[in-house]
């Protein structure tokens, strides 16, 4: 790989140039959803691919997120590889009975002959002032459901090689890409300016073909005081709390949610004896809930503080209150120090 | 408590709810004389490359070929050879015959659940009839007959009631919920309607690839309602799918009768209309009607001149399911007075008219077929009945929910073992 | 791999998949040619009680009242008095001119998001004023026309749109996601679809209780093809509930023609058709029309002869709202040459032409306008804009989740106090 | 409540009771969903409404549950009280877009001024052989939507009192009834007899109104070697297997997971020290997750042992394994090992 050509990318460049690259090997990849065929998606994500792959591999759908994944299981189990784009995580729920009794389970209840290798791929998060209905991270709904596997990328080399290992995945795969991270990391602090990708490491994006494999988390800082779990939007912002304070956390990145990386998970919690959990999406029965679950029944006798979760608040997102929801830089802070203090 | 109404209008009159109500229950006398019956050979036949518009009269008529003396009448006569008509008898009378062993077997204790078609046998035997063997269903569980008309081993339909060690479902699905992508028959779906806009993503999908394959959604009257059948008619008319999208009114969904799916407005054919794709309306009790029709439609799909949306008006004349008993809802003996009489006796006078078959024959042909669903069944039996199943080859059951079997499954599959090995004092085999 | 194509099907035709595309892109000039614009007073218009069948002609025409000249012709005229109709005119100049000032407070950063109904005007306007002050709506995002038909204080929407102090949603809906239960005017919902049954299980709620009031339900053309369509249009059939549902199709759905809803195969009227409920296909851009073809639907729902779906035949002049840019998907130039015309101009050529109104009395009008909705901003304003809201009563963010605070959330509310007090430096407002 | 008279009744009587002794106090009741007007339902819970109550009080309703809701939403906003039956749980799906986004958020997004006083409905849980579709409990797919409450009752008094306390509740509940217990108690043991109601205490229902309050947990059995949190059929079973290995933990039985009876649960477990969380569910990201991250963020210094979950596994409902699936006696007397042996 460290022979290939990078480009800077963002990560919707980078989750633009996966569908290129996959649709160029792949001539049974098909990708449509709303406004992404001529238009190339409200985020951009499918710009161009329609141009260069005709009207009948990328194109536009009605408006019916049911109707969109429904049709995408006749086409899997017809032999295609459709690649989906849900316009806001907020909007899939119409979709979601074809997505847990049908796409899920298909593998299972026809004992294999059929399969279902899509990829369901939705903007999701908020930090964007996208309200209650753009706003949404609804994860744990997906880990839940057992046939399904979740992937939530949190940089544009990452999402390149995430998407790519999806989409070549012989499973369904859930992949939401936090858009609040598009365009450039977010440390939290809403009231600086934003940062661009450009000036991130991980925008050095390998052209062509290469594969980020599922299941597999990113330690993205070592450190011997705690462990941090995190994904998406959040890594970035649980990173820049531990360089604010001061503190030499291990970060992981877990990039899938299911399957769990539980072994770097484990190895991370016995070495530090601390561990804090840190997820945007409303707190109850989140996901941060089964990884806190999971750490206590496997760390317990490592454990030398309670594991603490912070998370988005039992509230549906408000419009004005963005920044008093998001967990920021002082929800962090906090919480970091009561992990380490207690 | 309502908010209060506002005084002003309180002299406009009451608004009031209509609640659609069969005309006849339980105590009633079976009346159908309300149900239209128009002469066998009356609706006109489109060419299969017409305009929409042009079948959309067909959608509140009723495509019928067989007369009431059992003579093939009229431009929708598919003029099918003997020996077709005598394969088409024979599969309905395999399925009747199919459906009455295991709805014993179900009460024997045998198996946990049984859904008949009783009655509606030649829709989906004259259509798989009508389709090319390479095409595709997307079947709801009333479709056995798609099956057996394909010729899928006896056996095999048993062995998956059953549940047996025989069951290529390996025991996971609940019984008649069938699937055979050899035979073109798709995974049936416990939940109502999901496979009907399944079905439209096929055909998109085979006319991406340039294939000459269709597809054939199936959906019952009552689960019309679900929005998966407004996302299939949708996503049809847009991409001008190759498909083929079927309803069987069989007039009831459980206790509920089809004015609950809006049958007392409109007929299900007409939701063509409102799509612009084109629709038609057939006797489903009347073989060579729906052989008529769903080879049109074929031949339409096929064409690219694309989709139909059919109904086939059929009673449905037994219980939904073994868990149910029709008489607690709507009058007995209306299975007897339904006008469009018994599509196997139809068929068989069909073909004695024709000289092409006698009493002989067809007392023969049910013994014959009588001996073959027993043996089918003797043989399913040995490789187990549901109340021996559960214990052996458990690690079967962690498999296929990925295509690998991921670390947390795995620790799962090791305890479920465990405690296999508990339950049965042996090592579980 | 796709599964091999089977060789004895070679010879088949390929078949092909049908992708809609609008005739003309970016680059291409501008051309409605193909639009079918009937005579205006041509529609026949059948009595409120009349069988739905009767209706079902329309579904494919066009009523219009108001013809080149401006004049009102025909049987759909509702003979409105001057002043009815200089109030109509007053509304729509109105929305026009709220939309332009908040749009442009979008652009200064005053909020996050805003949507304009340029050109769709007349239907929410129309509409609101053929129907009682007592009905309810369950509108879209683009019918601000309801508010302000029915008296809705302009500064309450800007409240709404800058979340501020002022605003009753507390701050915690998107701007312009409207909800005023005095005004009849249902919570807006950021899920497209969702308020077409809402709408219906109102109207059967007012069925059920005896009440007179009837509902009505909003959709775009895009969105028809939700799920949530085809539930409303069976519940609504099927009980016959005293509804009205509207679609308004303004021809784009973000960047997708109104093809990739259906619109190539069937108007949206005609979905009433399968349903077997009345259908009228209106001129959108028409005010007496849209008056005249509401009301009769109010008519008709308020003594029980059921419900009727109106398709608004219009064009959406503008971006969809300030996140779009539609030159990146349609012609430039096409508000311009849409061939129904401007409904305000319309209009008041209408009132010119009665000699109930002229043109300097329309640029008082619109002089009056644009102080009242400045007066209204400024009035706003001092109430705040977005980016100075977010840490006033942080409290309020925790309430209505539940009528009651429970546990978890009381001690969220607590933490989120305090980290506002460490964020602030100073006790949070 | 003690003079009151008392029948017996099993757990669909006592729901069905619930039903008649609201609609009977408030004429805003509304009662609709498949096949449950002339018919009374597939599980005969809304038995005889429709004759007592009318046509338009007690309907039955087309096959949507998108629709079913939708229009209850409608009908809660004109300001009627709608009980509506969505025939299994596994069926929710298609209505979940309209509960999640609709009913859950519509008070928040309105600042209250418009309510969704609701009941929704649904029989639920495994144990009956029905398969795939006929099996599930996705209790944490509710649980995890802010502005939704969520009941499972476990015997017919608890059943009758809780649907009373959800029917006056002015938030939407939802109300999943374990269909394995709807005639008899399940201890977990399939290959014995079935005992009936009628040989349980809980089966002297009250005639007339009483309620069961939302949020209050019942600990079912007092006891110090360990605390058992569950709820539905698995308190039977729990219970059962308690017994049947001689120990004294102390079973409760949680009645409403949100909002929760914390009080409980931390008095209990700070008492005992030890935890077992017990639910039918598919174990990953179920309520099981939650219960154990709250038990360890708020017991953690009187915690013993790690904190275990019974669960059922992360696979579909096996219809011919129905049984190894089911967390019956044998995880459940291993689990509670586990625990006390830690
Ligand atoms: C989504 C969903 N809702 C409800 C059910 C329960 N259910 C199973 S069959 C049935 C009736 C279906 O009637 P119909 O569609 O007319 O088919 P028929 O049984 O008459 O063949 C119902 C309500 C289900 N299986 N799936
Ligand atoms: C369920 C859902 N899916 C997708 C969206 C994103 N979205 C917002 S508006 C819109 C286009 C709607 O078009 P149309 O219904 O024609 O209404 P118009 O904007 O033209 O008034 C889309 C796709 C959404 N809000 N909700
Ligand atoms: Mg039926
Ligand atoms: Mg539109």
């Amino acid at each position: 790989m460290s022979a290939t050509k990078t480009t800077g990318r963002n990560m919707i460049q980078a989750i633009n140039d996966a569908h290129r690259v996959m649709m160029e090997r792949d001539p049974d990849i098909v990708v449509f959803g709303e406004d992404v065929g001529y238009f190339g998606g409200v985020f951009r994500a499918t710009e161009g691919l329609q141009k260069q792959f005709g009207k009948t591999r990328a194109f536009d759908a009605p408006i019916s997120e049911g109707g969109i994944i429904g049709t995408a299981v006749g086409m899997a189990a017809y032999g295609l590889k459709p690649v989906v784009e849900i316009q806001f995580a907020d909007y899939i729920y119409p979709g979601y009975d074809q997505i847990v009794s049908e796409v899920a389970k298909m593998r299972y209840r026809t004992a294999g002959e059929w399969t279902m290798p899509m990829v369901i791929r939705s903007p999701y998060g908020g930090g964007i002032f996208g309200g209650q209905t753009h706003s949404q991270s609804p994860e744990a709904l997906f880990t839940h459901i057992a046939g399904l596997k979740t992937v939530i990328p949190s940089n544009p080399y990452d999402a390149k090689g995430l998407l790519i290992a999806a989409i070549e995945d012989p499973d369904p795969v859930i992949f939401f890409e936090p858009k609040r991270i598009y365009n450039g990391p977010f440390d939290g602090h809403h009231d600086r300016p934003v940062t661009p990708w450009a000036k991130h490491p991980s925008s050095a994006v390998p052209d062509g073909h290469y594969t980020v494999p599922l299941g597999k988390a990113a330690i993205v800082r070592a450190g011997e005081a705690l462990t941090v779990l995190t994904y998406g939007t959040m890594v970035h912002v649980a990173l820049a709390a531990v360089e604010e304070n001061g503190i030499d956390a291990e970060v992981i990145d877990l990039r899938t949610l299911v399957p769990l990386d539980i072994e770097a998970i484990e190895q991370s919690v016995k070495k530090t004896g601390r561990c804090l959990i840190v997820q945007e999406a409303t707190r109850t029965s989140g996901f941060g809930a089964e990884l806190s679950a999971l750490v206590q029944e496997r760390c317990f006798y490592h454990l030398e503080a309670p594991v603490v979760r912070v998370a988005g608040w039992d509230t549906p997102y408000p419009h004005a209150y963005e920044w008093v929801y998001f967990p920021g830089p002082i929800r962090l802070k906090n919480a970091l120090k009561k992990v380490l203090e207690a | 408590m309502t908010d209060p109404k506002p005084p002003s209008r309180s002299n406009r009159p009451a608004l009031a709810l209509h609640v659609p109500e069969p005309a006849y229950r339980p105590g009633d006398a079976p009346d159908f004389s309300s149900i239209m019956v128009p002469a066998a050979g009356a609706a006109p036949r489109p060419d299969v490359a017409a305009k929409a518009e042009l079948t959309h009269p067909l959608c509140t008529d009723l495509v019928r070929v067989l007369d009431n003396q059992g003579k093939a009448v009229g431009p929708w006569d598919p003029k099918l050879d003997p020996d077709t008509l005598r394969k088409m008898l024979k599969y309905m009378k395999t399925v009747r015959t199919f459906d009455d062993r295991m709805y014993r077997a179900q009460r024997q204790g045998k198996t946990s659940f049984y859904m008949k078609c009783t009655g509606e046998e030649a829709i989906a035997v004259a259509a798989a009839t009508a389709m090319d063997p390479e095409d595709i269903h997307f079947p709801t569980y009333r479709q056995q007959g798609l099956l057996v008309a394909r010729g899928y081993p006896l056996v095999e339909m048993m062995n998956q009631i059953y549940s047996n060690k025989g069951d290529r479902l390996q025991g996971r699905q609940l019984p008649i919920m069938y699937s055979d992508k050899k035979h073109g028959f798709f995974s049936i779906s416990g939940n109502l309607g999901t496979q009907y806009p399944q079905a439209v993503g096929w055909a998109m999908a085979s006319a991406i690839k340039g294939d000459s394959r269709i597809a054939m959604g199936w959906i019952g009257d009552g689960a019309t309602a679900e929005g998966d059948f407004h996302s299939a008619l949708t996503f049809a008319a847009v991409y001008q799918a190759p498909v083929i999208l079927a309803v069987v009114n069989n007039q009831w969904a459980i206790s509920s009768f089809s004015g609950l799916a809006g049958a007392e407005q409109a007929t299900f054919a007409s939701r063509a209309v409102g799509y612009g794709i084109a629709g038609l309306r057939v006797d489903g009790n009347d073989a060579l009607a729906v052989y008529a029709a769903t080879r049109w439609a074929a031949d339409r799909a096929r064409s690219n001149n694309g989709p139909t949306l059919i109904e086939y008006f059929t009673y449905r004349a037994e219980g939904h399911s073994t868990s149910d008993d029709p008489t607690g809802y709507r009058p007995a003996g209306e299975p007897q007075a339904w006008p469009l009489g018994d599509p196997i006796a139809r068929l068989k006078a069909h073909l004695v008219g024709l000289d092409e078959w006698d009493d002989d024959r067809d007392l023969a042909l049910d013994k014959q077929l009588d001996a073959t669903v027993r043996a089918a069944q003797k043989e399913a039996e040995k490789n187990g009945i549901l109340p021996q199943q559960g214990f052996d080859d458990i690690p079967s059951m962690f498999e296929d929910v990925y295509a690998e079997v991921p670390w947390h499954i795995a620790e799962q599959r090791e305890q479920a073992m465990a405690e296999a090995r508990e339950y049965l004092g042996r090592e579980p085999s």
